[in-house]
Formats: structure tokens, C-alpha cells, sequence
């Protein structure tokens, strides 16, 4: 079994050959960290013959746990993105059964125009600054209700996007 | 009075300075928590990408998390053949290894299988998650930031699952080892997140104009972790992103592009190999005459860029208006079966394209056993790696794979660049750029090297086997040039060039380079890649670069022309409820003058239709008395009328500041305020009178007009 | 009509295009002239200051032309014992040698009045030269070309004879031993050039505005060439210099500054030891706990920037305000004494400030004999210069001397900035800055050096005495630090201390005392050097990073104030000449509003005095008819009258496009039109009848009351 | 007598001791073109026992002509301005005999204020873009009064300067 280290001594040497002409390697490592990076500790054990005056050596460290970390992380969210995927297009047409209507608006007139309409434009994004006052009306029902509904704006959203990008043409070209 | 007025003024100063101590600090606060924010994704996507991208040939079984050269680390070192035998690395095992076992031709169609099955799977992935999740994290996303950052709304594209969607996307774009990088939407994702914690502070997350702040910010951070370059990120955000960039955000946009790249080097993904992208390690002098390839890699590059810009911009016009551009995953997905097919065989296409550049713009050390590096070299002499030498057989080989990869990037880019999923342009017309160069160093090192003794070298050369010239250096300008052919940036390409590669001698090499790119694409076509998008896609763009130079005035662009309908104005003090909710309905403008009387024209103030439509509403909701023929009263006092109905007094929503230009102004001076102040509209006045109104949009549509363009190509008209 | 004119547009459109390469091309020609011309002024200077410098100890009598490095250049090395015997430089002849033959006392005697002497000598042909020939060209020109590029005109400012008395006063003045530096005046010198050169362009010779663009290309050139550094001397154009900066003229100001760098290393003065300035040989990394004292340094910096300025505006207010101002050349006489007289005993002080700086920032290595690298070292280690060692006596020596020298160079240079000779101010307060760095590495590594097992420390040390601090960062830092608090540059530091050193991977500590020194010294006080000695002289500058946070409205600001004659207009047809000449003769205004009638005060349009006057003398000259009586017409159809005085048509004068506000404009959006447009007048309307008049110096006035500064101390008012 | 060479190679070893405890120098310098650069050129002849692996060589270039070039200029300009400064402070004023009248204007107003004030004001600076219109009908008069004449002008510039600075104390302080 190998061991992952954290830290290694990296030694580039300059490239000789050997007796019978075959060429040696020119790179060595170590991952002890006991013993001291250089020519010396690192080189001279592996190969007496190699003239140290042609050596850089270097400490180089890692770190083995912000990788593991990171890569599972990232196998959790592609995989659980990929389920709501499979969800959304395969399940959820099937429980819900009916066409999700949007509206279209066109974009720049959006944040001059008519007031009522803006404020609906604004809190359909999912990025909007805390919950609109249609959201805040909804205190009453249950959470389910809010979350369906939180839902059901973000697919108009994207819907919307959609539609620009894929039918519409008109950004992202 | 006046008096009065200043020592309230004083008395509020102590409060004022809190207050203002509170603000400038939300503003600090806010950038380093989007530093972090685009550090740590960026350390994210790095480690995601690479892992994925190693994932196609293989897999290291004891640590599934490694990829190939993480895997490799601690044991006997890669590319070198051991001392005593040719020991591997034993910890990687590739997919044909493990699967046919040791059989090399089984192995190699096994390999191939897999590398263009997986390619196939995460360009797949890569294009259902944008497509299901947020389209909008498809594309570079620089030309819309670009836009944003001119004042243009465009909802949600910022928002949080552009900012995951385009993250993940990106890792498995480049994964699929479709030929794109992640650089460009590292600006986006920075911006996203400058969006998101905007929102933690009222005074960026209500006001448009001060997030953008945060965003010019955000981009320099993006473009800082892209590259690992914080001041190249700042000048590209000045010189590229930004439209205003007022200077007191300087000093915050560094800030953020500093700790963005800080919170990267902390997280240090790969060990210390990394900490500089494409880091050199010679420093030898280059010399007069050099300057003469650096200058032809320079024209070369701005060509290539003009027809990268042209080709690409076709081939989007015709995805846009033919049947093509209802297969969206369909394409991404034959872009990438190509791709794969065609990458595999040359190890120079099969390597990850960053991994490409690095290799091409380094000098060929000790340690360094690759073809490029099969050289004849004299190795009894002191820093023999220092000085050219003649090339051997395999760097004659490894001379026509890259001719061949330079064809297919050059080709496949064109076609990958605008297809349904984040995709950056930085690292593909690099790539292009250095394979160019490093042919024609290695091709003037020849040249050199065979006549040591020509009167035009000898100063290139200490003695007859002792000439420098470093070919790395030539793959970096080439590089420098390329990517300025497309993007037509200049400063901040040259800070970004050695930034990336800590050469601070060769800025000279670059910028001639650069410029030559940028003069030589700019005598072709004027318009950089984004721009060229940023027109394509009709976005309302007013570009700050280009000089205004025709002598038109105000009175030829104003609405309404010579035979339109009179503007659609509203009266003072004698328009009804009635009447201005029928002027509502009748009308589509943004907002209306005030005018004293219909007769006079004399200039009050400008109101919004949406300020307007609510006060109405709600005034016939909640005010007592207000009906349909009540008057609204925009002046300061109300005749008492007690037989009339009540009056409506919007005083409190009438903007008494409009900005006002009178009609002879050049249009020169017109197109000036309207960058530098940022206006979405003007009045225009003629002796006091008011006589049309100046948009956004009829000045762009007149500048294009001017250009011979069609007028009616800007979006959302 | 329209049709027409767009028709007519387009076949004028070639020519156009022909017109504007030609004028593109002639910005291009003139920042290249620009930048030989500063390059070539930098090179000349170089040359001789050092030269002149080492006049004061001694000269090279084989080549009287060759400063001490030089006249040794080619013997036995300069600090280094012999292999057999010290064999000193043999052709450098110090004075004390030359005269007293050999005895040693006798010979420092001799040699100490000789450096005073030449020293005096220096002096005072510098302040008389500066006195006798160009008076502007005193001081370190920064903060007057701050002004000129805001809009403001000095005339001669940046004349022929100021360049030449500068560049010759610079050499003077630093061979005097002065604690000055030749920096900051290298951009006055580089502005000149810039003037000079624009002349040889009509387009950018008679455009004030213009003007300005290769005004900020050549002060970048200024930066480049004082310290080799292009991007930073850019940044500094951006950030400090500039008051416009469109964004098409950073890429004319890169080229400008680069070909200057270039050019000035073509000269390559002084051999290839000089091509980048305090070039630093070392890149070990740094630890993140010796962040510590980074930002310990960037505190003193601000500290030290805030006295400083404090101490040197008050001392130049008692110099302005007293007798002393009166003995301008008796003032540089015994400042030049003092400094000569006080700085010959201490070798620190003796040296050239640069050195000294040079000597600091660098490592130790083996060819250094200095006191400040007598560190007790392994040398059977391989790399013993990397790790730090214990310090030996001589080190505490030369700390006493450094204390002393620090003090001596803090007071002397107060005293110094703002005599009336040539003078720069970043190499003393760099040289400041970084004589307290190098005092606190040195502690920091003798602390770590005696604990190498402390916790703290532990990650800093590979083995017990293998510690890597290096003390010339610490330099480093300090110098930027001071610098900072002194100037309140921020980016443009960074970069140009980066530049200046090759440091890349610096930039994190470097940034880290710049930002906290920048904090510190505008908790203390908002104003940088330049700006307080902008405010002391009064001059007119409307500040750009400074935000405008009051709620006053244009009509507590505008003119005529509620007591004040009302204002001064023109009617635009009913004004007789002689009427008007007398408003000329009674007001003192630059122009004057055209309104419909006195009655309606609808604005028409503006007139400027000196047009109106230069129209009124040749019509009373040439035209026939015009007498004192005519009736002055701005209208476009003028009443044929055939028995009164023929009229006089001044339509042509009246510019038809003033800016105008309404009066409840917010003074914030009033300032920054004046800010981005450049404006120096805004006439204030209410519903389209003219109500006042607001002058870029009643927004400055307006300022400084808000401020509770004297509003009356604005220049020339 | 010693010869000033435009170019050197420079070899920095690390300090050694000889056998009686003395420090040995640590830099070599070679002026000879014709050698090679390297340790084994410059330092084995002088120094034999020194291990060539801890020296460090590079060649350096000056120019000497330039600087020689330069520094006989800059003499020159320096001698020239001071001869002419003897000049004009003690022999001008035994020769003109009359007080120099100058007019005293305010520099701001000055580009905006009355059109013959600043054509004149301009024609005074050296800075002025060719001649001015009274220079242009001074042309019948001979040479010599025209330099006098732009002499004068010049004078009367910098005695404002002058005066701005010195006695008003309105600048540059």
C-alpha cells in the first residue's frame, strides 16, 4: 500500500549516465521529513556516484485532506443534482399533469415599468433581497404550501431563461 | 437661513462620520467576504476539474480523490526512468489496465473507449444541468457582465443557482476535454458571488449603482483566482469589465483581488508546484533582433484573432437564426464525441490545455524527458540547458503533432465557443498562441544554432555552441498574442502574461507583441470578441472606448422626429386622474416630463411611470376623495377648490432634477454625459421650452445608424 | 433632410477615416517622442548626478568622467580583501589623498571639507540657477501637474527653460547630499517634454483638453523612468496624477511609459548591475505569522506619514507667512550645510540615499563585507546565506548608527521638501522606512535566531539553525510603508515597489503595510502630501476620490446669493454695444448668460467675455455701420430696422449648448458633472428661467465651508 | 595606467580562509572578452583550491563612451548657464541701466479673460506655439532686435515666476 504524505523533498539533478550508457533519473523524492532536504540526505543514498553540484533540491508540501474533502464534496452535489434532475424530468410531469404557465416580460423595460409587475419580477428571482410581501402574506398557510410555491417561482424563472436562451435566442449567443 | 442650514449641517457632522465610518466599512466587509467567496470556489472548481479531467483515462484506486499527479506524488518521480529499472507509477491505474490487462493495443482501444465515453458523459451532464437548473450559466459570461456593468438589468443572472450551476458545469465542461477554459467564468462566478453577499449590506444590495461597485470588484477577484493574478485582475476589470470605475474602488477592487488570491494560495490545491499557473524559471536576456518574430507572432496573433472573432460570430448567427439552435444538447453533445475522437490519438491534444501551455512556454530543464525536449545537448558543459543546441529527431516528430493540434484547436474552438455550457476563451486562444510561437522559436533556435557565425546572431551567441534563445519565451509572447488578437485587451493582458508567468524582463517582448496584435486586428475589425457577442446578442452596450467623431446634434437623435405625435407630456397642475391614467394606458414610455402648461413647454421635472401608476393606485385606494377627474397638482401649493373634487398632490414624486440638454448640443457632448453620468434619458430644451427626450436606446440606435448598422438590432426594442 | 445628412455623412465617411488615422497616428508619433525624450532626460541625469555625487569625495583622475563604481568597474573587485593583500581601487583618488598625501587624520579632515564645500557649492548653483533662470521649476512638481491636469492652466509651467533648469537643478541638488530624490521631479521633467513634443500636433498643441492625454502618458513616462517601472509609473498616472483618465489613453500611457523604460535601458547608464533598481536577489517565502510585523510596519508608516506631512506643511506655512520666505537661497545655503555638515561622520548618511535604500533591501551574500552582514555564519552549510544567523558585534554597531541616521534623515528631510531647488520626495521617506524595516527584521531575526524551538516559531525553522528570515523584506516593507503614509498611493505602490524590487511573491506582505498604512494615516488625516500642499497653495482642485456626502441643493451654492445684485445677462436682442461694453467694463466675469428678456429670463445660450470682447472691438474696427448704439443680436433672424444703427449679429459667439441644472439639484450630482464633464460653469434654471450661475470655484468654496476650512484661501479669488 | 573596459565578467564565490586564517576575496573580475565566462576562466587561475561549484559568473556590459559623452555635456550646459547667469545678474544691469517693467496678472482668469490680455500673455511664454502676431510684424526689423525682444519677453516671464514665488509666495510652496 502507498502512503499519501503531505510533504515531499523534490532533488533535479542533471542528467549522467551510468556504466553500461543507459541513462539515470534525474529526479528524486523523499517523504520523510526527518531528514533535511538536500543533496546529501536525499540523492547520495540512491545514487553515490551522482555529483551533488548539479542538484536543486526543494521542499514541496500538500494537503491530502482539503483534496479528499473537496473531491467528496463534489461527487455529493453532482450526484444530488443529478437526482433533482431525474426528478424534475422524469417524475414531476407525471405527478403534476398540467402545463406551468409563465409570463413573458421583456427584461429592460422591467426595472422602469409598471410597478406591480416589477415587484412580481423581482420576487420570482431567486435571487431577491428577503421575502417578497406576497411571501410574507403567505405566513398563514403551511410550509409546505410556501416551499411548493418558492418552487414553483424558481421554474418560472427558469422557464423564463429558458426561453430566452433556447427558443428566443435573443442573449447568450 | 443659510446660516442655519450649516450649523445643522455640523451638528449632524458627528453623526454623519459614523454613519460614513459604518459605510466605507460594509463596503470593506463585503469585498473580502466575495474574496473568500471566489477563493474557495475557485480552490473548488481547480481541485473538481483536474480530478474529473484525470478521471477519463484512469482512476487511483487506493485514493479515489487523487488525480494522476496527486496520485503520484510521494512515490519515484513521474517522468523519469529509474535508476536501476523503468519503475512507473504503480498507484495510477488506467482504465485499459485495468480492464484488458496488459495487452498494449487492447489497452489503447480500451483507453480510447473510455476516454471518449466519459467525455461523452460529462459534456452530457454539463448540458442537462445548465439546461434544467439555470440556463443562464451557459456561455463565457463576460459579455453580459459587461453589460450589467454598463447599467443594464438582466434578472437572475446573478443569482445562486447560476453561481452552483455554473460551477459545477464548468468543472465538467472541462472535464469532457472539450477545448474551453474556466477562466472566463470565474468572472461570473465571482460576480455571482459579489451579488449574493451584496445583499448582507442594504447600501449595495438596494442601490444598482453602488453593486456595481461590488461587481467591478467581484470581476478583478475572478479574474485574480483565474490566473492567480491580482493585478492583472484589477486592470482587466478597468480596462475590460467596467464601465465606471470610479477610483476610490481601486483600492477595494485590489483588496478583494488580493484576498481572493490569497484564500486560493491558502487552500493550495496542488502543493507548491502551482502557486504561479505557468511558471518559468529562466531569465535569460533576449536580444534586439528577436524583436523581429516577436513582432510577426504579434501580426499572426491579431489575424487569428480576427478570424477566430469572425468565424465564431458566424457560426453563432447561424446557431441563433437556423434549425441548429434547437438541439442545444444535441450539439454540446457531438461538439464533444468530435472532440474526444479527434483529441486522443496526439498527446498534445489529449493533455489538458493549461497543462499544454505550461509545457510549451517552459525551458526544457534536467528533469525533462518529454519529445520537445530531445535535444543534442553538450552535457559536460556548465548550464547546458541554458544554451540552444540542435534538435533531435523526436522534436522534429513532436513539431508535427503540434501542427496538427494547432489545426484542430484552432477549428474546433470556433465551434466550441458558444455552445450551451460555461465556456472561457482564455485558455483555448493561449494554447493556439503558444503553439505558434513554440514552433517558431524552436524553428529560429535552428536557425541560429546552424549559423552560429552570421553577422545578424553574433551578438546572440558567447561562443559558436553558446547562443541563447529560449523557445518557452516564444510560446509566452505567442500566447500574449493571441489571446490580445481576440480579446483586444492591451495593459492588463501584459500584466496578466507575466503575472502568470513571473517573466517581469520580457514585458518588452509582450507588449510589441501585444500591440502589434492589437493594431494589426484592430486595422481588420474593430471589435474584440465580447464586443462582437455583446453586438450579436443586441444588448445595450455603449461602448466608453470608442470616440464619438460625427458632428450631429442633439435636435437630429431627440424624440419625437419631425412627423411623430407630440411627446407625451404631463401638465403641472391641470391634468385629471382620468386623463393621466388614459396617457398610462396609451403610452409605453419609461417616465413623462412635467411641463408648466401644455402651451408653454416650460421644463418642471420628469416623473416615472412607475413612481406615477403606484401613487395613482394607492391614491385611489386609501386617499379619501380622490376620483377620476380629480386634478394632480405637481406644484408646491394647491388652490383650495371646495367644490371640486379633492386634489391630488404628487409633488413628492416629481424628480425636479432632470437632466436637460438644450438641442444644438453635438451629439459628441450628448454621448459623453450619457457615459460618464451613467443617464438612461435626457430632456432636450430650447430656450427654456422642452422639445423631445434623448434614450439610451435612441442614441445607441443612432450610432448605429451612423455605422451603416441596423438601427433595430438593439435587444428588447 | 434628415436622409440628406446621413447621406452626406457617409461620403464623407472616407475621408473621416483618413482624418482619424491620421489623428490616432499622431497621438501614437507624439507619446513616442514623449518617451524618448523623458527616457533620454532620465538617462542624462542618471549619469550625472552619480557623478557629480561622488565629486564630493573624490574623482577618478585617469578618466575625470567616471563616478567611483565606474572608475573601479574593471580593476580588483571594490569590497573585497585581495587573495594576497588588500589591493584597494587604485584609480579613484579621494581629495584628503590627493592633498595630504597619506596621514590618515589629516586626510579626513580634508576629505570632510571638501564634501561640504562641494556640497555648498552644489547648492547654491542649484538655488541659483532655479532663481535666476526658471523659478517654477523648484519643488517636486507633483501636486502643480495634479492641477494642471484638472483642468487648471499655469502658463510656463511646463516651458522649455523649466525642463532644462530641472533636469540640471535635479543633479545639482542630489550631488549636493540634500535629502531629496530626483523622482518626483522626473515627471515634472517628463511633462515638460510632453508639452513641448504637443506642440509639433495642432490637434493636441492647441486643445488644452488634449493636451492633458499626453500630459498623463508623459507623467506615467516620469514614474517609469524614476524607478523602471511602466505599469507602475501607469498606475501612479491613474491613480495619483490623473484627474481624467479615458480609458483610451491607458494603452497610449503604457506605450509611452515603456518606450522611456526602454530608451533609459538602451543608455543602460551604468552597466547591467542598475537595470532594475533595489533588484533583489532572494525569494524565500515569508510566514504568515511574520505578518505581525508587516503590519507593525504599516502602522509606523502611517504614523510616520501623518508627522511628517503635519510637521513639513507647517513649517512651509512659517516659510510662506514669514521673513524666512525672503532668503530663499540663504535657506537651500544652510540646509545644504547642515545636511553635509552633519551627514559625512556617519557612513549611512554619507552614502546616496538609493544606495543606502539598495543596501538595505538586499540579502547578504558572500561578496558583502559590510558591517550589516556580519552574522556569525556556518559556511561548510550549503546555502548558509539563505538561513539566518546570529548577528555579530558589528551588526549592533551598525544598528546604533541606522537609529541615528533614521533620526537625522526624518528632521532633515521636513526641512528639505519645499526649499526652493528641485526635490522629490519618495527615496528619503523610502530611505526612512526602510531603515526602520531593516532595524525590526534584524530584531525579529535575532529574537527567532536565539528561540528557534518557540511554538511560534517553530514553522519558520526547517532545523534549529535553519531559520529563514531576511531582513532586507522587512526593508522592503518599510520603505512602501513610509511611502504610503506619505503619499496615500495604494495600488501604484504595491506595483511599483514590486517593479522596483522583482519581489512577485511579496505581494501579500507589501499590500498588507501599504493597506494598514493607508488606514492609519487617514484615521490621522485624510490628506496625502501632494494634496495637502494643493490645499496650502491654494490651488484650484476639485478632489475626485474624495466623496461628496452633504444634502445641500445648486441653490444654496449658485450666484447671486439672497442680498446680491442680481446677475449679469445678456438679452438676446435688445442690447446695445454700448450697453454692453459698459457690463464689461463693471463686471469681472469670464462670460455671461444670454437670456430671451430681462423679464422672462429664459436662457438662450452662454457668451464668454473674451469672445464677446475680441467681437465687439472688430466689429467697431472692420464692420461698417456698428456704432454705440447698435443693438447687439444673438437670434438667428435679425428685424430689418433701415433707419436705426446697423445691428451687430453675434449669433457665431454664443455657444447654444451651456450646461444646465435645475436649482434643486443635489450638490452631490452637481459635483460630480463637474468632476466627470470637466465642467468650469453650470448655469442654474427653474422651470426653464435662469436663476444663477455655479463656478467650479463656488463648488470649491462651497466645499471648503463644509469642511469649517476658510472658504476665501482658494487661489486667485 | 588603467584601462577602462566596456565589458567584464564578474564570478561572486563563496569566503573561504587561506592557511593562515585570512580571509580570501570572494569576487573575481575579468575583463578579457576573448575568455569564456565561467569559474574555471576567471577564478581556478588566480584562486586554485577554491571549489568552483559555490561561484556564481556572469558578464556585465557598460558603455563608457556614453558615459564619458554625458558627463562633458552636462559640464558644458552646467558652465554655459552659469557664465550666462554671471552675466545676466552682474553685467545687465550695468548695461540696461532702466528697471524691467512687468505686468502683474492673475494666472487663472488669464485663459478666460480678456482676448488681447492673453494673446499677449501667451506670446510672453517660451512655451508659445510659434510666433506671435507682433513677432510676425517685427519681421522688417532686424535680427538682433528680435532676439532682444524675445529676450526681454523671456525675462518678463520668469520675473513673474518669480515674483509669484518669491515675494507673493502663491506657489510651490
Amino acid at each position: 500500500a502507498a502512503s499519501f504524505e503531505d510533504t515531499r523533498c523534490k532533488c533535479v539533478c542533471d542528467k549522467t549516465w551510468d556504466a553500461s550508457g543507459k541513462e539515470t533519473r534525474a529526479v528524486f523524492t523523499n517523504t520523510t521529513r526527518s531528514e533535511q532536504c538536500d543533496c546529501e540526505h536525499v540523492v547520495k543514498p540512491l545514487a553515490p556516484f551522482l555529483s551533488c553540484s548539479r542538484c536543486l533540491c526543494r521542499t514541496e508540501t500538500r494537503n491530502t485532506t482539503t483534496i479528499k474533502v473537496v473531491v467528496i464534496f463534489i461527487i455529493c452535489v453532482v450526484s444530488l443534482l443529478f437526482v433533482y434532475m431525474l426528478f424534475l424530468l422524469c417524475l414531476d410531469p407525471l405527478i403534476q399533469r398540467r402545463p406551468t404557465s409563465y409570463q413573458q416580460h421583456t427584461n429592460e423595460e422591467e426595472d422602469m415599468s409598471s410597478g406591480p409587475r416589477t415587484e412580481d419580477a423581482a420576487a420570482t428571482t431567486p435571487t431577491g433581497a428577503g421575502p417578497s410581501p406576497q411571501a410574507m402574506s403567505a405566513r398563514q398557510r403551511s410550509l409546505l404550501n410556501m416551499v411548493s410555491k418558492e418552487q414553483k417561482k424558481w421554474k418560472g424563472t427558469v422557464q423564463e431563461q429558458r426561453k430566452n436562451i433556447y427558443d428566443r435566442h435573443s442573449m447568450l449567443n | 437661513m443659510r446660516h442655519r442650514h450649516i450649523v445643522k449641517k455640523r451638528m449632524e457632522g458627528c453623526w454623519e462620520q459614523v454613519k460614513g465610518a459604518h459605510d466605507a466599512w460594509s463596503g470593506w466587509v463585503c469585498v473580502l467576504l466575495v474574496g473568500v467567496a471566489a477563493g474557495t470556489c475557485a480552490g473548488i472548481i481547480d481541485i473538481g476539474a483536474t480530478w474529473m479531467s484525470d478521471l477519463k483515462e484512469g482512476v487511483c484506486l487506493e485514493a479515489f480523490w487523487f488525480n494522476k499527479e496527486q496520485c503520484c506524488w510521494s512515490g519515484p518521480s513521474l517522468n523519469a526512468t529509474s535508476l536501476d529499472s523503468a519503475i512507473k507509477c504503480k498507484q495510477w491505474y488506467s482504465w485499459g489496465q485495468m480492464i484488458s490487462g496488459g495487452s498494449d493495443a487492447g489497452s489503447y482501444i480500451i483507453g480510447y473507449l473510455f476516454f471518449v465515453l466519459w467525455a461523452l458523459l460529462f459534456g452530457m451532464l454539463a448540458a442537462m444541468l445548465v439546461r434544467v437548473f439555470a440556463p443562464y450559466a451557459c456561455g463565457s459570461g463576460i459579455p453580459e457582465i459587461k453589460t450589467i456593468l454598463s447599467g443594464f438589468i438582466i434578472r437572475g443572472y446573478l443569482g445562486k443557482w447560476t453561481l452552483l450551476i455554473k460551477s459545477v458545469g464548468m468543472m465538467l465542461a472541462v472535464s469532457a476535454g472539450l477545448s474551453l477554459g474556466k477562466e472566463g467564468p470565474f468572472v461570473h462566478v465571482a460576480c455571482c458571488c459579489g451579488n449574493i453577499f451584496s445583499y448582507l449590506f442594504p447600501k449595495y444590495g438596494r442601490n444598482e449603482a453602488k453593486k456595481r461597485e461590488i461587481l467591478s470588484a467581484a470581476s478583478a477577484a475572478g479574474v485574480s483566482v483565474a490566473f492567480g493574478a491580482p493585478i492583472g485582475g484589477v486592470l482587466f476589470s478597468l480596462e475590460e469589465v467596467s464601465y465606471y470605475f470610479p477610483l476610490k474602488t481601486l483600492w477595494r477592487s485590489f483588496f478583494c483581488a488580493l484576498i481572493a488570491a490569497f484564500i486560493l494560495r491558502s487552500i493550495n490545491p496542488f502543493g507548491n508546484d502551482h502557486l504561479v499557473m505557468f511558471s518559468i524559471d529562466y531569465d535569460e536576456p533576449w536580444h534586439l533582433q528577436e524583436l523581429i518574430p516577436f513582432i510577426l507572432l504579434g501580426a499572426l496573433g491579431g489575424l487569428f484573432g480576427k478570424f477566430f472573432i469572425k468565424f465564431n460570430i458566424m457560426w453563432c448567427r447561424y446557431r441563433k437564426f437556423s434549425r441548429l439552435g434547437n438541439y442545444p444538447i444535441f450539439e454540446v453533445l457531438a461538439v464533444t464525441f468530435i472532440t474526444a475522437l479527434l483529441s486522443y490519438p496526439n498527446p498534445y491534444t489529449r493533455m489538458n490545455t493549461s497543462e499544454l501551455i505550461k509545457l510549451l512556454v517552459s525551458r526544457c530543464g534536467p528533469e525533462d524527458d518529454v519529445e520537445l525536449c530531445d535535444y543534442g545537448r553538450n552535457l559536460n558543459m556548465t548550464d547546458t540547458f541554458k544554451y540552444s543546441a540542435v534538435a533531435g529527431n523526436d522534436v522534429h516528430s513532436a513539431l508535427w503533432k503540434l501542427a496538427l493540434a494547432l489545426i484542430f484547436k484552432m477549428v474546433i474552438t470556433i465551434f466550441t465557443f458558444g455552445i450551451k455550457i460555461p465556456a472561457g476563451l482564455f485558455i483555448p486562444s493561449m494554447a493556439v498562441g503558444a503553439i505558434v510561437g513554440r514552433m517558431m522559436g524552436i524553428g529560429f533556435e535552428q536557425l541560429i544554432v546552424s549559423n552560429p557565425d552570421s553577422v545578424f546572431f553574433s551578438n546572440m551567441c558567447e561562443a559558436p555552441d553558446k547562443c541563447i534563445i529560449t523557445p518557452g519565451l516564444y510560446a509566452m509572447v505567442g500566447a500574449a498574442a493571441a489571446l490580445g488578437g481576440v480579446t483586444r485587451m492591451t495593459v492588463s493582458l501584459v500584466v496578466i502574461m507575466f503575472e502568470l508567468t513571473g517573466g517581469l524582463e520580457y514585458i518588452v517582448p509582450m507588449m510589441a507583441a501585444a500591440m502589434t496584435s492589437k493594431w494589426v486586428g484592430d486595422a481588420l475589425g474593430r471589435e474584440g470578441i465580447y464586443d462582437a457577442h455583446i453586438a450579436l446578442n443586441g444588448y445595450p452596450y455603449l461602448d466608453s472606448k470608442e470616440e464619438f467623431t460625427h458632428t450631429t446634434i442633439a435636435a437630429d437623435v431627440m424624440r419625437p422626429r419631425r412627423n411623430d405625435p407630440p411627446l407625451a407630456v404631463i401638465t403641472q397642475d391641470s391634468l385629471t386622474v382620468e386623463e393621466t391614467e388614459s396617457l398610462l394606458r396609451n403610452t409605453e414610455h419609461n417616465g413623462f416630463p412635467v411641463v408648466v402648461s401644455r402651451e408653454s413647454q416650460y421644463l418642471v421635472g420628469f416623473v416615472l411611470r412607475r413612481d406615477l401608476n403606484l401613487a395613482i393606485a394607492n391614491a385611489r385606494k386609501t386617499s379619501d376623495g380622490v376620483v377620476s377627474n380629480s386634478v394632480i397638482y405637481f406644484t408646491g401649493h394647491v388652490p383650495v377648490n371646495p367644490h371640486g373634487p379633492a386634489p391630488l398632490k404628487l409633488r413628492k414624486i416629481l424628480d425636479m432634477a432632470p437632466v436637460t440638454i438644450t438641442d444644438q448640443t453635438p451629439m459628441e457632448t450628448v454621448v459623453e454625459m450619457f457615459r460618464k453620468l451613467g443617464l438612461r434619458q435626457t430632456l432636450v430644451t430650447h430656450n427654456g421650452r422642452l422639445l423631445g427626450i434623448i434614450t439610451k436606446k435612441d442614441v445607441l440606435r443612432h450610432i448605429a445608424q451612423l455605422q451603416n448598422q441596423d438601427p433595430e438590432s438593439i435587444l428588447f426594442n
